[in-house]
């Protein structure tokens, strides 16, 4: 399954684009996903912490990604 | 009532003020954040703040109605600006009107601390020789 | 840095903040307070605003200069109206602005807190069919 | 020693001016004010309190007015 994950903040940097697709088998976790990122992308491990939302909302690791829905990784908040 | 934005224009302070104005209260609180000249003894040059606005609007709104919830408070405005910000601008506005101003305080506070928190709304200070995205890394 | 006026004519809140805003300052709390349409379920017509002047400058300035030896503050405003007020008119703007929002949120709540508490200003609620000095009596 | 003293919200009402003058005998304190005052004017009395300012400061009982103060009668404030 093809996903198309949005980027923000540092994670544009790290991914050098707005958004990347990723391909993904079965039905997929978050924790899934965050894996596979992470063995591509090996600078997201050293970020203070990051999350992913799926459809604007914060994801836990064991929730499972659907087709369409809008995944975002979330690199730790500065705002305000 | 509540009244979220995220804005790549100049946030009108007078304007949100106005917003929260009704006769039913007696104290407005007004958070208002700006750009300073320096950051951990370095001086910036700007600020750029970049949302995922959806999800930001989406967070900002949850906020909101559990300060509505918490406090009686009769009206709460978030305005969050995005894009190039110079020394003194105003990245953030947040105004709350209540019939008593422990409620207005104590919601204003509680929204600006949850903000810097959830909100999907990320930072990048810019220096004379460099740039760094806020919090990013420990 | 301190600024104290006691006026007679609508206080003009944007200049209250333009005034307290700095390079050196990221937040800002401002508490506006306003004329509420009922009091004790009563309803108001009007209020009354009458102030010993050179005394509650006095006691303003003795607040202002407590906040700064109190918190890391760099600018406190005190703006307060005299005479008669109509619903949703603002007798009192308090402006704080310091490098941390922590420091400006508290010393605003302190200086009207103890303004209401020490400052010889007093309010006459007016009512349909009468008027009542705040607080006079037990 | 003829004193003048300034009055201001219910106080104004209770004095019916805003300002009187009230003849103290030697060297009045605050307190020998106070009890001049309420016999002349018993309504300062049902006040849920209120305190005489000399000079702009707030004033303790003992404190001893002289000549050329500015008194003022201070009820219960409500600004804000």
């Amino acid at each position: 399954m093809k996903i198309n994950v949005l980027a923000f903040g540092i994670v544009k940097d790290i991914f050098g684009s707005a958004s990347i697709e990723t391909e993904l088998n079965g039905a997929p976790t978050v924790e899934e996903l965050k894996s596979t990122l992470e063995e591509k992308y090996p600078r997201l491990k050293q970020l203070a912490s990051y999350m992913v939302a799926v459809n604007n909302e914060y994801a836990q690791q064991q929730q499972v990604i659907e087709t369409g829905d809008e995944i975002a990784i979330i690199p730790p908040v500065s705002g305000g | 009532m509540i009244d979220i934005k995220i804005l790549d224009t100049p946030l009108n302070i007078q304007s949100c003020i106005d917003w929260v104005m009704s006769p039913e209260c007696g104290g407005i609180d007004v958070f208002i954040g700006t750009v300073r000249n320096a950051t951990k003894g370095k001086t910036v040059v700007q600020l750029e703040f970049e949302a995922y606005e959806s999800m930001a609007i989406n967070e900002m709104k949850k906020i909101a109605e559990d300060v509505l919830q918490k406090w009686p408070v009769q009206k709460i405005l978030i305005h969050h600006r995005t894009g190039l910000l110079n020394i003194g601008e105003v990245p953030v506005v947040i105004a709350v009107a209540a019939a008593h101003r422990d409620a207005a305080f104590e919601a204003c506070r509680y929204t600006i601390d949850t903000l810097k928190h959830s909100v999907p709304i990320w930072k990048k200070e810019v220096f004379e020789n460099g740039e760094v995205w806020v919090a990013a890394h420990p």
